[in-house]
């Protein structure tokens, strides 16, 4: 069963449609992302879910029921803020226990569920504090632990971590997916960060300008990503995205004529290629002259020039390799993406030129 | 930025210059008039009118006249005028104000300034009602000018309305009430018209002191240091005040607001109110009904209190201004302008023969009532008027107010007064 | 649907309760204009027919010197406003950027004002004034009032939240003390400014008390004393002429509300008197 | 410049200051010490100089019923317009920070009386009060109630005065709570909302304490007005009937400057200074508290 489902979600700003006929679904206990830049709509998406904003047009159903007119609160969902919206003057534990309160819920069982909960996101020593005496993790586990406590099956969370640094990003990151897990519960988590998207979710959805680009699991993002946006937004350094001229002999990157990749069709492509599919060799390839290298320990981003198209090619450990120095750029067919450079779109009947084959 | 600091420094000066608001000039005697007007319409008009017309007649000397509020206000700014060393050599002030000004030793006697017998025989010319509250120790020290005092307006429509007779308004305290029974209209819990209304807010005191008068009680000894407040006749006439709303009901209970008591009348939610014959002229104008003006009723006898403001002569001056002051007075109490006074204000003619000038005789045959306050100087007397006059007054108001509002019998209302009047007092015997 | 109802019930009440006390809290300036443009004979009856007029404020406007009231008014706030400003700034920065010696027990004495404010000590202050021999001048209307506490109090507040490093930016530059005061500090605390001007502007537009003390003249009378003068129940209370001058006597500042009330509402907010 | 920087802050500060200072000395400090040494001397007139009495004028004070009776007004117009007027307070800033309709001229209503002159609107107020043919008589009788007097009833005419001052200041006290609210992160109305807190529990557990320190500053404000504005008073009772609506300030004014006794106006003005410093350190309390409360 689906635990939430959009059909046709319309949401207008005065004149400006921010939302045009959005429509997915979330399986129950699944961990859905919604990706995508500012201003995209993820998070007017994820608050109309919560029901902070009502949307203007099309139907939310959560667990089957129509809930698109209906306050928050008989939503049946928790919710984590960017900013946790924490009551500065509750401590701890009236804070987690905020939605009890509302609900009087008896005391006993209050305190059993405190208890729970408070040990699994490591509260236990810090109920008695005020906001203002956590640091940015523990607040964040406060909020969490508040949106927890309601056993509720739905969770919304809007970039939860964006306020904490890259370590505790990383590690809260693996805790929040364990504890989904753990809960069975459905999440649906809001980001632009695409590395905290790909590490998490079951399925992401990426959005862009009110609309869906692609919805997938995170491998199929990463490996056939639906447009040049999705190719372009994903990934650490993403897709490398080429530009292709037509010659006599078929489709090729522009500034390597010599080495056609595709049957011409007379339409403009762009050619997706993922750094760490880049193999430099000496002999065969499109040749490209390298430039500046990048060393990050593991590996190291190269990036080569093909006329006046930058390439980026991550190549393991530390590459000793020459500024200026002619290289060949070599790679895997069936790792090549090809889109549509007019539509952005992905063409999936491409056929390959006889060279390259 | 320089272009806006300049004008800015332009602007300071401009304004340094208005808000100092330097003295200058100097003429051969000069004359600094303080005098209590409120309103700065008519009344001020006409008083500068008077002074232009006393320059002409007498070019060297210059009266610069300073309207200075209300009467209390004009007491406290003369006075502080003369303690920080401004210059003022006469004032019209509160009748009342006399103890208060010989305590702060500020004012002279008019005995003591005058040389001819023309013009001791001056000081003779006045009702001598008028002039009580000006003489205390055998001396005179207050000209009576801006007067008025208390008379009865009465709604001639009420009154045939309630099948009364409309030349006959009520001469005796009894009458008041039965016709003030008859006039009084009700309707189921409501009553559309009270048969008299006596004001108990502003100057309560000033309305007491005609109903002692009428039970023939004065409120105070002619020393200003003795108060009769617990005098029987005194407690009748609160008693006699308290009953009109509570036992009669031709007045309502509480307190009644001197201020808004004319739109009252005029409203005609009364047939009949108590009021300063300052009242009169806007009366007149905005009544839509036929009124009537009639003297207070007696009980004993007739009698209103008179009030309003006196000529005083302030004794920091040199002879040569005292002169030019008594001068000044004497020119704007003549019989001619004195009626002239009194028909463009509405205040009493502070002397008989001048309701002998053809202006007044003209004015009182075309308009009658004008003569009802002058008839009824006959039974005049002081206003209330003590030493720590202030103080007094306040008690005696806050004594009828607390008996009028019920929270205390009329009797234990002015014996507690009297015996703080005593209190204030004691001293000064 | 019932809860639906419901909920639409109570915020339609409620919309009502708002509109009602807002109604009543407008209710006083209405009838103003009722009773101003209308006869005398319909200040207290209210027909709907009723001849308009502008007699009343003809009569008010001939009956006393608003022209001059207007302008004692505007010297005074503006006085006012100017002095604040400039003494309550030197102050403010001194206790914002300086260590110095009883800094804390001056402080101290400055917040003394907040409580003791000058409406309290009359008696004394008058004395004071004609000691000096300023009674009746628009200056001593305003002399108790322009060291105030709560300009220095508020001006040191947003000063202290200006950042160091500006200071320190402009004294590389080169600024004396006097330039980094009126080049860094004073335009970075506008809206405290603007704020704490419109304050002081319309508490001394509307002060009365003190002015009805210590002035005695025409030329130096302000508005409300004037206006009071003038509308004082001893003289009998005539609501047509009394209204009308009120409306005159507010127009300016009411107008300029009218113009201004956002930026009033947001200077206060930026300001943070809150 | 250099060699004498140690001395240099301090020579800044004390000229910086010293205009302020002056004038605060000379008409706060300097007045204050003036009260307190003219409450020990009598009344000088003319002919009767002042002299030095003692406590003499503190003995009278407690004898004096007036004193008494306005100082009793005094609490209960406190009692009477500083709860109101910051309740009203709140209401109004919760209702037109919120969405409502006309919410722009709402707010103008709200905040029209704090620009109008007391003693403008008090001939006003005295219509509305006026018996008969005043404007709560005239609805009255619609609805088929008696004329009342009500200033001039000493039992209604202070509460009449209250009604007015909450009237004249709940708009101005409106403003800060408008600003303490807009500051308030949304967020957290918000989470309220999920946890399915009505509007009522989120104000009373949450928006409320939050606002604690407009609230403390509000009611400092309000105490001080308790004791400060007495303009009303000159246009609707005079203090009357019987002392009945007359307020503290208002009879020390009478008193210096109707009376002319500078020395017991002096004598009452330190009852008031007393007053004002009990609340003094009362705030000072408070500003520790708001300090570790941030």
């Amino acid at each position: 069963m689906a635990a939430i489902s959009l059909q046709n979600v319309t949401k207008k700003w005065g004149e400006v449609t921010v939302i045009k006929n959005l429509s997915f679904t979330v399986e129950e206990g699944s961990f859905l992302v919604l990706l995508g830049p500012s201003g995209c709509g993820k998070s007017t998406t994820l608050r109309m879910i919560a029901g902070l904003e009502i949307a203007d047009g099309g139907t939310i159903r959560i667990m089957d029921r129509d809930v698109t007119h209906e306050p928050p609160a008989q939503r049946g969902i928790s919710m984590v803020f960017q900013s946790y919206a924490l009551f500065p003057h509750l401590n701890v534990e009236e804070n987690i226990l905020f939605g009890l309160n509302v609900r009087k819920v008896a005391r006993e069982e209050k305190q059993q569920r405190l208890g729970e909960v408070a040990k699994m996101v490591g509260l236990s020593a810090l109920l008695a504090r005020k906001p203002a005496q956590l640091s940015g993790g523990q607040r964040q586990r406060v909020a969490l632990a508040r949106a927890i406590i309601s056993r509720n099956s739905i969770c919304l969370m809007d970039e939860p971590l964006s306020n904490l640094d890259a370590k505790l990003r990383h590690e809260m990151r693996i805790e929040i997916r364990a504890l989904q897990k753990r809960l069975g519960v459905t999440v649906v988590y809001v980001t632009h960060d695409q590395a905290e998207a790909m590490s998490m979710a079951d399925r992401v959805i990426l959005m862009r300008d009110g609309d869906i680009d692609q919805i997938g699991a995170p491998d199929d993002l990463y490996e056939t990503p639906a447009t040049v946006f999705a190719a372009s937004f994903i990934g650490t350094p993403p897709m490398n995205l080429l530009k292709t001229v037509s010659t006599t002999e078929g489709t090729a990157i522009a500034g390597a004529e010599d080495h056609p990749l595709l049957v011409d069709t007379g339409k403009d492509f762009i050619i997706g290629l993922r750094p760490e599919h880049i193999s430099l060799s000496a002999s065969r390839g499109v040749p490209a002259i390298l430039g500046a290298s990048d060393y990050l320990g593991a590996d190291t981003i190269l990036t080569a020039r093909i006329q006046n198209q930058d390439v980026l090619v991550r190549v393991a450990g530390h590459a000793k390799v020459r500024t200026g120095e002619q290289v060949q750029l070599n790679w895997e067919n069936e790792n090549m993406c090809v889109f549509d450079a007019a539509s952005g779109r992905r063409v999936e009947d491409f056929r390959l030129s006889r060279a390259a084959a | 930025m320089t272009w806006s600091i300049r004008t800015a420094f332009v602007g300071l000066a401009v304004a340094g210059a208005l808000v100092l608001a330097p003295f200058s000039g100097a003429m051969a005697v000069e004359l600094t008039m303080y005098y209590p007007v409120a309103v700065g319409g008519p009344l001020t008009k006409t008083v500068d009118g008077l002074v232009a017309d006393f320059q002409k007649e007498n070019p060297d000397i210059k009266v610069n006249a300073i309207y200075a509020g209300n009467y209390n206000d004009a007491r406290i700014k003369a006075l502080a005028a003369l303690k920080s060393g401004q210059p003022a050599q006469l004032s019209v002030m509160f009748s009342i104000d006399i103890y208060e000004l010989i305590e702060q030793d500020a004012i002279v006697a008019f005995d003591d300034i005058v040389t001819t017998d023309e013009d001791r025989a001056w000081l003779d010319k006045f009702f001598p009602s008028l002039m009580e509250n000006g003489r205390t120790a055998n001396k005179t020290w207050g000209i009576p000018f801006q007067r008025s005092t208390i008379v009865m307006y009465y709604n001639k429509d009420a009154f045939r309305d309630a099948g009364l007779d409309p030349n006959q308004p009520p001469a005796t305290w009894d009458e008041l009430v039965t016709m003030g029974q008859k006039l009084t209209k009700k309707q189921g819990n409501n009553v559309e018209r009270w048969g008299v209304m006596i004001p108990s807010t502003g100057y309560p005191y000033w309305m007491f002191g005609a109903l002692t008068m009428q039970n023939d009680q004065v409120l105070m000894n002619g020393d200003g240091n003795k108060t009769n407040f617990d005098a029987p006749a005194t407690v009748e006439a609160l008693s006699y005040w308290l009953d009109l709303g509570q036992k009669h009901s031709v007045m309502p209970s509480g307190t009644i607001e001197w201020g808004t008591l004319r739109q009252n009348f005029l409203e005609q939610k009364t047939a009949m109110m108590w009021h300063s014959t300052g009242n009169l002229t806007a009366v007149k104008k905005n009544a839509k009904f036929d009124f009537g003006v009639a003297m207070l009723p007696a009980k004993k006898r007739r009698g209103t209190p008179t009030g309003g403001g006196n000529f005083y002569i302030f004794k920091d001056s040199t002879d040569e201004e005292k002169q030019a002051a008594l001068k000044l007075i004497k020119f704007l109490t003549q019989p001619e302008r004195t009626a002239e006074w009194s028909i463009k204000t509405g205040y009493i003619g502070t002397r008989p023969d001048a309701y002998e000038t053809p202006a007044l005789l003209s004015y009182v045959k075309e308009f009658p009532p004008a003569a009802v306050a002058r008839d009824q100087l006959e039974f005049a007397t002081a206003e209330l008027s003590t030493y720590q006059t202030g103080r007094v007054r306040k008690l005696l108001d806050d004594a009828i107010q607390a008996a009028l509002t019920g929270s205390k019998s009329p009797k234990d209302a002015l014996s507690g007064a009297q015996s703080e009047a005593d209190r204030l007092l004691r001293s000064y015997r | 649907m019932s809860r639906q109802f419901s909920r639409d019930l109570g915020r339609g009440l409620e919309v009502a309760a708002a509109w009602l006390l807002a109604l009543l809290w407008i209710s006083p300036l209405l009838y103003a204009f009722w009773s101003a443009f209308h006869p005398a004979e319909y200040a207290t009856h209210f027909e709907l027919g009723a001849p308009l007029t502008l007699e009343n404020f003809e009569t008010a406007w001939s009956q006393a010197p608003f022209a001059r009231y207007f302008l004692n008014t505007v010297l005074l706030v503006t006085l006012v406003l100017i002095a604040q400003f400039v003494l309550c700034t030197l102050a403010a920065f001194a206790f914002a950027r300086f260590e110095f010696w009883g800094r804390n027990f001056a402080f101290a004495l400055v917040l003394v004002q907040l409580m003791i404010m000058p409406e309290v000590l009359i008696v004394e202050n008058y004395t004071t004034m004609s000691h000096l021999g300023l009674v009746d001048t628009i200056l001593s209307i305003g002399l108790p009032y322009m060291a105030s506490a709560f300009g220095i109090f508020l001006l040191r507040q947003t000063f202290k939240t200006i950042p160091k490093e500006l200071d320190d930016a402009a004294r590389v530059e080169g600024c004396s003390m006097m330039q980094i005061l009126l080049k860094v500090y004073v335009p970075l605390a506008r809206p405290t400014y603007l704020a704490y001007g419109l304050v002081s502007v319309s508490y001394h537009w509307n002060n009365f008390l003190w002015p009805l003390i210590i002035t005695n003249s025409v030329t130096t009378r302000p508005l409300t004393v004037g206006l009071a003068i003038f509308g004082a129940p001893e003289s009998g209370v005539d609501w047509s002429i009394i209204t009308a001058a009120t409306l005159l006597a507010v127009a300016p500042l009411l107008v300029a509300f009218l113009l201004f009330q956002r930026q009033f509402v947001q200077s206060f907010m930026h300001a943070g008197i809150k | 410049m250099r060699r004498v920087r140690s001395i240099t802050p301090h020579v800044y500060g004390w000229l910086l200051l010293t205009p302020a200072a002056i004038l605060l000395i000379a008409f706060t400090h300097y007045p204050t010490v003036a009260t307190l040494v003219q409450s020990v001397f009598s009344k000088g007139t003319a002919i009767r100089p002042s002299a030095f009495v003692g406590l003499n004028n503190y003995r009278l004070l407690l004898e004096d019923t007036v004193f008494w009776k306005v100082l009793w007004n005094n609490v209960l117009f406190g009692i009477g317009t500083i709860p109101t007027s910051i309740a009203l307070a709140i209401l109004m800033a919760v209702w037109v920070n919120g969405k409502l309709p006309a919410r722009a001229l709402t707010r103008l209503a709200f905040f029209t009386p704090t620009i109008l002159p007391m003693v403008a609107v008090a001939n006003i107020w005295l219509f509305f009060y006026t018996p008969e043919i005043g404007l709560l008589d005239q609805i009255g009788r619609v609805f088929g109630f008696a004329s009342h007097n009500w200033l001039g009833d000493p039992d209604t005419v202070l509460w009449c005065i209250v009604v007015m001052t909450v009237w004249k200041e709940a708009g101005f006290f409106m403003i800060f709570y408008l600003a303490a609210l807009q500051s308030l992160p949304p967020e957290l109305e918000e989470a309220g909302r999920l946890e399915g807190a009505s509007r009522w529990y989120y104000f009373r557990r949450v928006a409320f304490p939050l606002l604690m320190p407009t609230t403390l500053f509000v009611s400092i404000n309000a105490v001080i007005n308790s004791f400060k504005l007495v303009d009303q008073l000159f246009i609707l009772t005079k203090g009357g009937p019987d002392n009945a609506s007359s307020l503290l300030l208002y009879y020390i004014y009478e008193v210096a400057f109707s009376f002319l006794d500078v020395p017991y106006a002096a004598t009452l003005t330190m009852v008031l200074l007393s007053a004002l410093a009990i609340i003094a350190v009362g705030q000072f309390v408070f500003m520790d508290k708001r300090i570790h409360y941030r």
